[in-house]
């Protein structure tokens, strides 16, 4: 395929991911509002909140770094979607995956996170530097559980790569890992659960108390990008274990309900549990998701 | 009696003055005993080392008057064995020199402590 | 040392604390000791002479932030309208009516109204109700770190006329003389209606282009820094903090 | 050819003609006496002249007209001419440094003196039993005369102890004399050697005795508290002249009577001296004195001696190369520290402080210390080569540990020793003066150590294989130390480059890639050595011996030169490392870390020799006995460098307390000699034969927990430079990790990482370094919003954080994505597991690094610090540029790697296809991704920047903080203890373990060492107990059972 | 308590012993003895509670009272310890090596009664009010109506009601407005 045309089409993909990522935090935020009996926000808010921000005339800088951090976050969301196929089996949706597998995911979630945590840390708040460290503590967590269970999907599949191993989940909802491979399933879930960053593994904004953590100094169009940023991230990690765990989708609507349902079990577990604190989420990754994710190995590797 | 001759007498005599020279050494805490029992030891050294060239019957290996001068014999077979009795010599010389040299550290001992218990001259250590 | 000594040291002590005292107490000054002008040795020996105040401060006036032409902006003030963030810093009594307006019986976020932890990314300050000097002093600085656009709704009748404080010595009675102000609520307290309702004026204010009194401070800002100068008496700040 | 007779007559006949001409004055004595002294050398040195380059054969020297056994007959072979002339030498050196010590005691003085070095040419020289009897109490006389020279109580007593134990040996040596006498009828050595005199009971007691009496005089462990009073007591000057000469005779006295008794004693001998050796330099370890120090060390030689001579056996023809190679080290550089102990009048090793005044006594002292720990270049390296090789190849393989753990033991205590000499505070009010007569003979010796020590390698073919050419310009660079530091670094730099250049053609593949790391890295690295002034005082020698040392790795065909290097490498190393402030104590752990990983590898080495026809390196490739053992251990040697968990306590303090510019040679270079070594032995394992799959998983489980432990550690330490050095003890286990994998992929993570690692920790550390120049802290919460003030020094290293964290698109996420295909290739799942899980705790120590030193708060003392120095960004930023070359296009490098790899590991799992690389499990692109992201990162930047270009530029307090305002910087910026929380969820990861072993372990050496010596009441009357119950529990264990 | 006050009131010579209840004691003393007065009472007596520290003024008495108020844990009584002092330029005895807490309300007390407690710690820092110029504001002369009239712009026109007769009037404006007084009003 000619690469303009391929550009084209994972810039509209893009342009898909974003809207649709907008649309989907306006529905869980209705969907919070209403378990607590509220109507809840209009769902073309993001919309307005991200013009609004746009439309901001003051704006200060800290420095150049603190351009940077959004910059780098806009970047790694735009990353995760690059290098992950939107729709499985088009060659028009395949982005740029073709430039690498999964690690590539797994290590590019770091970008942004590293970008923004510079970019805040140049505004010297303390805060910022409060709210990244306990996420890059929390990351370190995740990893154990995310680790062990991609590994134990790699060794099931014996392969790295998303096509390959979304292809062989295809023909049925039995193929799908969750089902082939539940216990690297349900890990790679709990790691979701840490990877989403809803309650109870959101101390890293821990609203109220620090007050929102890195991006305390962000304002207007910085605070777009990262809120634009943010939301595509979200559809982008529900993708990945869409990809790994749930078969993928084959068309924009499956891709839709699918990212919706994994989000929406994130916010779903994050609106019956209260926030941990830091030791405590650490502590919890230890705990049962990795002897969930050290089982999910034993399995495979006698 | 047989087995008493001169020779074994003085072995014996030589160990016994070995081992109490030893014995002073080690028990004795005057710096000027121990010497004196070192020079019984160098003694009991020499008496041994006499008494392992003594042959019965013989005499001194200094050819004199005393030893049998004929034609037929051999001055040798009437004298005892000569070498240890050169030994004993040097021995005793060495012997002298040492004690000497012990005497005079002594002094120095005594003139540095004013005493000559060799328990007090223990400042070097560990 | 002999006893002379020692008795000549004490006294030169005690005369020395003495005039301190004495310099202490005629001439009361409210710099704080952290904003004391000091001298700190760089690591290479040479003294740097660090003044708090203009050295960690920007400290620059603020400017007028002119809006854009027509219908740009009817836009923007059309968004800005519908997505009011409200810094959460509840100053007074007044405050205790802002959670209501969150609940299931209100529910203000269906107007677009959210509250924020940050000044940066709030665009609206409710100051709920009586208003001492002391919390003055913090509401000048989160009003002057919100990002322009940005609204003042005074809640109560003390940001009105005092209020039943009126007469403390530690209470303002006319916010206006210290900030400009959008919308006043009256009562004691408004009830959470009251307080929507206020919000639904502001909407309007906003989409009619008046909600400019960012602007207004920034240029009658002498005045209302003289009248903040003239209560505040330790003004430990820059005249804007940004 | 001049008799040997005359050495005794010419003594005789000067000390008679002092005696009878002693008006002429003490002067014309001394001299008279040191022409005697002269002449005396001469005749020997002919002689041993005559042997070595004549075909001399050894001429028997009757005296008294007799033959034996009816007179005194002198032996002068070629060994007796050796040792007689050492003797010479020393005792004329000693001479002049005496001299006027001697003046001072009057002209008799020198007599006594004459007739002692005499006495001891006679005891060398002579066959007859008795006169070696005779002349031992000659000698003992005169030593117990001559420890008056020195003033004091002390050295009275010890005299006295001195002369009455030296006279009850010689007493016991005379009744096994006449013992021997009464059985064979001769008193001639020959004789006896010849007339077997161990058949019956009487001659067995009789050898007893007289080989006791030899063995006390080699002053056995414990019998021998009398001879540390004499070394400790007497004026040094003459403890040196016992040390050397007095050693040496008793030693040949022992080897002359060993013969009588046939090879019977052989092992006993052995035991005697291994328990000597253990012993007194284990007591050695507790001692606070300098000169009793030295007098453990000298007994410790001897014991040393005593167990070469034991194992004579096992050494065949090389008996003589190795007791030269030891005796000649020992005796030069005994001689030399006791002669600088006499100068230096500093009694604890602590107040050695005040050597460094003058630092070419420093420079002496180094010298000797290495040369007595047996480093390269002096003798006593290659003999302690020669002997271990010899042991191994007979199966004396504890020996080997016996003698490796005593030169460990001796090793702790003198390098304790030069670091304080090094860097002990200097506070002490008093000094010392040098006066030429006595300096001159230490400057003799010292030179004399090193010609030896070349001819010495020039005497072996293997040593003749060594290139000395590095060490030259080691020595031209001290000599040259007197210039600015701006000419020497051109110098060094200059003379690395040309170096470099002429080498480069000879190396491909492996060698090549190190050798790039180490010439290159270190040309780099040393560029940076222009931001300093002064003259730098003893930098460039150190850092050029430390990069000989590298390239003679690298260049080593044969296992000695790979040793030579590697022992260059350490010293080297060391000295760089003690030149950081507090790094005293540091520095020695790494030494005795090193020392000890450097035994390792030689006793691997030794094993690995054993059935081997070449010498070539390739004998790694093809061990035939116990290759378990010898790969174990040549890989714990490695790995002491590499600093894998549990042997890593030493990195830290060492390269955190280094100087901004060594901190990068030697974290991101010289670590890089042991990943060497590790691959080297790597590459043997898997061409041998042998099934050693469970040693590389071992190693495997050793990287993996180094990475998670070297990086958890990083999370929590304050000290920026010492965050690094953790990292890099993280960093050094993926990479041991990834090539204990033995994969085609593995090994090209590992030299990914190698790559990787060598660049971006050069540029962290050279960052940071010069950083901490500029601020004066290493403690990252004293810094803070430096950004500010060094964005270039930010860049450099946002970049090298991003790389190291392994981020797309940087180059450390090529060793990323090829780690997990290797992982998953092999199978090591839960080690993989725990490598990625540090991975994600290594971000937590980036990000600390970067935020607490660059963002945050500006420091009010920091307000006007400068950028930092351009000598140290054209090193940074060459790299830098290196680093995204790799990231950008890593199948330049990587695809040449797998190539190479290929060589070793036949299994070809990584398909390059252009930029595209493809293994069974996964793909990846360097340059796309590179690209790809480079661009979004690009137009998303550039229209932030479009619709922000009218930002307001505001201050570091123009934070929103609640309402509130700051303080103060530093209470506002989040850097102490910054992971508390996340030190509450993994504290049990942090117990430092491995400290609490080692500091246990040596606990238990000091106690061992401090409960033994004991022993040592300082009673005379103890010490002759010591010696006549040794006699009699010898007695049992030798010849009790046979009676 | 009885016997407490029977031990002390000689030692003391307590001038205004007044014994409320079996637990409740005040008493007067002078003001030189007063601290030591307080060291006893802990020491000795048992009072190691401090309860509180406060300060009454005098203003016709030209007297300002400093009342240490303790409390006894074991007997569970308490006793009032008052002291008077000058009202021009008030000073007094600083306690705070007695009681840590002792160094908040003498910043307190000097901050709203202008007390000086020489050698007190951080005396000098604000207690509630930030920088305050005038006069101590809880002296009885301080009169904080005008005040904040000439402070804070007060807004014109403003008009006050009496709660109570406003409200009345507003409900029941049929009814007299003298019908019945409200106890306040007195």
């Amino acid at each position: 395929m000619n690469i303009y045309v391929k550009l084209a089409y994972t810039l509209l993909g893009f342009f898909l991911v974003l809207n649709w990522g907008l649309l989907m935090s306006a529905t869980l935020r209705k969907i919070v509002a209403r378990v607590a009996g509220r109507h809840g926000i209009p769902f073309y808010q993001p919309w307005i909140d991200l013009l609004k921000n746009i439309g901001v005339r003051t704006t200060l800088s800290h420095g150049f770094m603190f351009y940077l951090g959004p910059v780098f976050r806009f970047t790694g969301a735009v990353g995760m979607f690059l290098f992950m196929p939107a729709l499985f089996g088009s060659d028009m949706w395949s982005n740029f995956s073709f430039e690498g597998d999964i690690v590539l995911i797994l290590y590019f979630q770091l970008f942004g996170m590293l970008g923004m945590a510079i970019g805040a840390g140049e505004g010297g708040h303390p805060h910022s530097a409060i709210g990244i460290a306990r996420g890059l503590a929390q990351h370190a967590a995740i990893e154990i559980p995310m680790t062990l269970g991609i590994i134990s999907l790699a060794i099931q599949y014996h392969t790295l790569s998303f096509t390959d191993i979304v292809a062989a989940q295809q023909g049925g909802i039995a193929n799908w890992t969750i089902f082939t491979n539940p216990i690297a399933g349900v890990t790679l879930l709990l790691a979701a659960l840490g990877a989403m960053g809803h309650s109870p593994f959101n101390l890293v904004k821990a609203p109220n108390e620090i007050p929102i953590g890195p991006p305390t100094e962000y304002h207007g169009t910085y605070l777009g990008v990262l809120m634009s940023s943010g939301v595509v991230l979200h559809v982008m990690e529900a993708a990945l274990f869409m990809n790994l765990l749930f078969g993928g989708a084959t068309n924009w609507v499956e891709f839709i309900i699918k990212t919706f349902l994994i989000n929406f079990y994130s916010v779903f577990v994050g609106v019956v549990f209260p926030r941990f604190k830091i030791e405590q989420s650490v502590v919890w990754f230890f705990k049962v998701p990795m002897a969930l994710g050290i089982l999910a190995i034993l399995i495979y590797s006698f | 009696m047989e087995y008493l001759n001169l020779g074994k007498i003085s072995l014996l005599i030589g160990f016994i003055l070995i081992i109490i020279g030893f014995w002073g050494i080690l028990s004795q805490k005057n710096i000027i005993k121990i010497i004196v029992s070192f020079t019984i030891l160098d003694t009991g050294i020499n008496i041994l080392i006499v008494s392992l060239g003594y042959i019965k019957g013989r005499t001194a290996p200094i050819i004199d008057a005393s030893v049998p001068q004929l034609a037929d014999h051999n001055v040798l077979n009437s004298i005892v064995d000569p070498v240890p009795q050169a030994l004993v010599l040097t021995a005793i010389v060495i012997g002298f020199g040492v004690t000497a040299l012990l005497l005079a550290y002594a002094m120095k001992l005594f003139k540095a402590k004013r005493t000559l218990e060799i328990n007090q001259f223990n400042d070097l250590k560990w | 040392m002999s006893e002379l000594d020692i008795n000549d040291k004490v006294k030169e002590m005690l005369e020395k604390s003495a005039e301190n005292a004495g310099s202490k107490n005629s001439e009361k000054t409210f710099v704080h000791p952290e904003d004391e002008e000091r001298e700190v040795i760089a690591p290479d020996g040479s003294i740097i002479k660090v003044n708090p105040i203009y050295d960690y401060f920007s400290g620059k006036k603020p400017t007028e932030e002119k809006p854009s032409n027509g219908v740009v902006e009817k836009f923007l003030n059309w968004a800005r309208s519908e997505s009011i963030w409200v810094l959460g810093f509840g100053t007074g009594c007044g405050s205790i009516e802002i959670p209501p307006l969150m609940t299931p019986r209100f529910d203000a976020f269906r107007f677009g109204i959210q509250m924020r932890p940050t000044p940066r990314q709030s665009n609206a300050f409710i100051i709920s109700g009586y208003l001492s000097v002391k919390t003055l002093k913090r509401v000048i600085r989160s009003y002057e770190q919100m990002p322009s656009p940005k609204y003042v709704l005074a809640l109560g009748s003390c940001t009105i006329n005092g209020g039943m404080y009126y007469d403390s010595y530690s209470t303002i009675n006319r916010l206006d003389k210290y900030l400009p102000v959008d919308v006043y609520i009256a009562g004691c307290m408004p009830r959470p209606e009251a307080l929507l309702a206020g919000f639904m004026k502001l909407k309007e204010l906003i989409k009619e282009g008046k909600g400019e009194k960012a602007n207004e401070y920034a240029r009658n800002f002498d005045e209302y820094k003289a009248n903040q100068k003239k209560i505040i008496k330790d003004w430990n700040m820059p005249d804007y903090n940004w | 050819m001049v008799s040997p007779i005359y050495i005794v007559a010419a003594a005789l006949g000067v000390g008679f003609a002092i005696g009878v001409l002693g008006k002429l004055g003490k002067n014309f004595s001394g001299i008279l006496t040191l022409l005697t002294l002269g002449f005396m050398t001469y005749v020997s040195s002919e002689w041993l002249y005559a042997f070595y380059f004549g075909d001399q054969v050894s001429t028997y020297v009757f005296t008294a007209g007799y033959k034996p056994p009816i007179s005194i007959n002198l032996l002068m072979g070629p060994q007796e001419a050796f040792m007689s002339t050492l003797i010479n030498v020393i005792g004329l050196l000693g001479g002049i440094y005496l001299f006027f010590n001697f003046g001072r005691k009057g002209r008799n003085a020198f007599v006594v003196y004459l007739v002692f070095i005499m006495s001891l040419n006679v005891v060398i020289m002579t066959r007859d039993l008795f006169n070696l009897f005779v002349f031992l109490e000659i000698s003992s006389i005169a030593t117990a005369g001559l420890i008056l020279i020195e003033k004091g109580n002390r050295a009275v007593g010890a005299g006295f102890k001195y002369i009455i134990a030296t006279s009850i040996i010689s007493s016991i040596l005379l009744i096994g004399t006449i013992f021997a006498y009464f059985y064979t009828g001769s008193l001639n050595i020959d004789d006896l050697v010849k007339s077997d005199l161990t058949t019956t009971t009487g001659g067995l007691i009789a050898v007893f005795l007289i080989l006791i009496a030899a063995i006390l005089e080699m002053k056995p462990f414990p019998a021998n508290g009398w001879g540390l009073d004499v070394y400790e007591g007497s004026h040094q000057g003459f403890s040196a002249v016992v040390s050397a000469a007095t050693a040496t005779a008793s030693y040949f006295m022992l080897y002359k009577l060993l013969d009588i008794a046939g090879n019977s004693w052989d092992h006993y001998i052995a035991v005697i001296g291994a328990v000597t050796f253990i012993g007194a330099n284990l007591l050695g370890v507790k001692q606070k004195f300098a000169r009793r120090l030295l007098a453990y060390s000298s007994i410790g030689q001897l014991g040393l001696l005593m167990l070469i001579l034991g194992l004579r056996t096992y050494l065949g023809d090389n008996l003589n190369y190795v007791v030269f190679g030891i005796l000649l080290t020992n005796l030069l550089a005994k001689t030399g520290f006791f002669w600088l102990v006499g100068i230096v009048k500093a009694k604890t090793l602590k107040e050695w402080a005040i050597i460094r005044r003058k630092p070419f006594f420093l420079f002496l002292m180094g010298t000797f210390v290495f040369a007595l720990i047996g480093f390269p270049p002096f003798p006593s390296f290659f003999a302690k080569w020669t002997f271990v090789m010899d042991l191994a190849a007979n199966g004396g393989f504890v020996w080997i540990a016996v003698i490796l753990t005593g030169s460990f033991l001796e090793a702790i205590y003198y390098f304790r020793w030069f670091g304080y000499a090094v860097k002990a505070d200097d506070n002490y009010n008093f000094s010392f003066n040098v006066r030429w007569h006595k300096i001159t003979p230490i400057i003799l010796l010292t030179a004399l150590l090193y010609i030896i020590g070349y001819l010495t390698a020039q005497h072996t073919e293997l040593g003749r294989m060594i290139n000395f050419i590095p060490l030259f310009f080691v020595l031209i660079l001290f000599a040259l130390d007197f210039l600015p530091v701006f000419i020497k670094n051109t110098i060094a730099i200059i003379g690395m480059g040309i170096y470099f250049y002429f080498i480069y053609p000879s190396l491909s593949d492996l060698k090549l890639l190190f050798e790039v790391i180490f010439m290159i890295g270190g040309i780099l690295t040393l560029i940076a050595g222009y931001a300093y002034k002064g003259k730098r005082s003893g930098f460039y020698p150190v850092a050029i011996l430390m990069y000989a040392g590298l390239t003679g790795l690298i260049e080593a065909n044969t296992t000695l030169q790979f040793f030579f290097g590697w022992e260059l490498m350490t010293a080297g190393s060391y000295f760089l490392i003690i030149r950081g402030k507090r790094s005293m104590p540091h520095a020695l752990s790494y030494m005795l870390f090193s020392v000890a990983g450097a035994y390792a590898i030689l006793a691997g080495i030794s094993i690995a020799n054993i059935g081997q026809l070449t010498t070539s390196l390739s004998i790694f490739n093809n061990i035939q006995y116990f290759p378990q053992w010898a790969y174990g251990l040549l890989l714990f040697g490695f790995l002491t460098k590499t600093a894998s968990v549990g042997i890593h306590i030493w990195l830290p303090g060492a390269h955190g307390e280094a100087e901004s510019d060594v901190s990068p040679m030697v974290s991101a270079i010289l670590l890089k000699a042991g990943v060497y070594g590790v691959i080297l032995a790597l590459i043997g394992m898997s061409k041998s034969q042998y099934d050693l799959s469970s040693l590389t998983y071992i190693l495997g489980w050793v990287g993996a927990l180094t990475v998670l432990f070297g990086n958890i550690s990083a999370v929590f330490q304050e000290d920026a430079k010492r965050l690094l050095a953790y990292s890099s003890i993280g960093q050094l286990g993926y990479i041991v990790f990834a090539f204990a994998i033995m994969t085609q992929l593995g090994w090209l993570t590992g030299f990914t990482y190698v790559i990787n690692h060598f660049m971006y920790k050069a540029v962290l550390f050279l960052t940071i370094g010069a950083v901490v120049l500029r601020v004066g802290t290493h403690n990252m919460y004293e810094m803070g919003g430096l950004i500010k003030r060094m964005p270039l020094a930010f860049v450099a290293v946002l970049i090298g954080i991003t790389s190291l964290s392994g981020v797309p698109p940087l180059s450390g996420f090529t060793g990323k994505w090829l780690f997990y295909n290797a992982v998953i290739e092999k199978g090591w799942y839960f080690q993989g597991v725990i490598v990625f899980l540090s991975g994600g705790v290594a971000f937590l120590y980036l990000f600390r690094l970067i935020q607490t030193i660059f963002l945050g708060q500006l420091k009010d003392n920091h307000r006007n610090v400068k950028e930092i120095s351009i000598w140290f960004l054209i090193p940074i930023y060459t790299l830098l540029a290196g680093l995204m070359v790799f990231s950008a296009r890593p199948q330049w490098v990587l695809q040449p790697l797998g190539d190479m790899i290929a060589n070793y590991m036949p299994q070809n799992s990584i398909r390059w296809d252009g930029a595209y690389a493809y293994t069974a499990i996964g793909h990846w692109t360097g340059s796309g991704v590179m690209m790809t992201i480079g661009s979004v990162f690009l137009i998303v930047f550039l229209i932030l920047k479009l619709s922000t270009r009218k930002a307001h530029k505001i201050k570091q307090f123009d934070i929103v903080y609640s309402g509130e305002r700051p303080d103060r910087p530093d209470t506002t910026h989040v850097a102490y203890n910054m992971y508390a929380g996340f030190y509450k969820a993994v504290w049990p990861l942090t117990v430092p373990l491995a400290e609490r072993f080692w500091n246990w372990m040596t606990e238990l050496v000091h106690e061992a060492a401090g409960f033994t010596r004991r022993i040592y009441s300082g009673n005379g009357q103890a010490y002759m107990l010591h010696i006549v119950l040794y006699i009699i529990v010898l007695f049992f264990i030798t010849i009790g059972s046979s009676i | 308590m009885k016997e407490i006050l029977d031990r002390i009131t000689p030692k003391y010579d307590l001038q205004d012993v007044s014994i409320k209840d079996d637990l409740q004691a005040y008493v007067v003393v002078e003001k030189k003895l007063a601290i030591d007065m307080v060291t006893y009472m802990r020491d000795y007596e048992g009072f190691s509670h401090f309860v509180l520290m406060s300060c009454v003024d005098w203003i016709e008495d030209n007297k300002l009272q400093l009342l240490y108020l303790l409390n006894n844990p074991e007997k569970k009584c308490v006793i009032g310890i008052k002291v008077f002092i000058d009202r021009e330029n008030p000073s007094m005895q600083s306690a705070h090596h007695l009681w840590k807490q002792i160094w908040t309300y003498q910043r307190e007390l000097r901050e709203a009664f202008g007390i000086d407690f020489p050698g007190s710690p951080r005396i000098e820092e604000n207690f509630v009010l930030e920088g305050w110029t005038d006069k101590p504001h809880m002296l009885r002369d301080f009169d904080t109506n005008k005040y904040a009239e000439e402070t804070y712009f007060p807004r014109t026109g403003r008009s006050t009601n009496d709660p109570a007769t406003y409200m009345r009037q507003k409900l029941y404006p049929n009814q007299p407005v003298t019908a019945k007084k409200n106890k306040d009003d007195e």
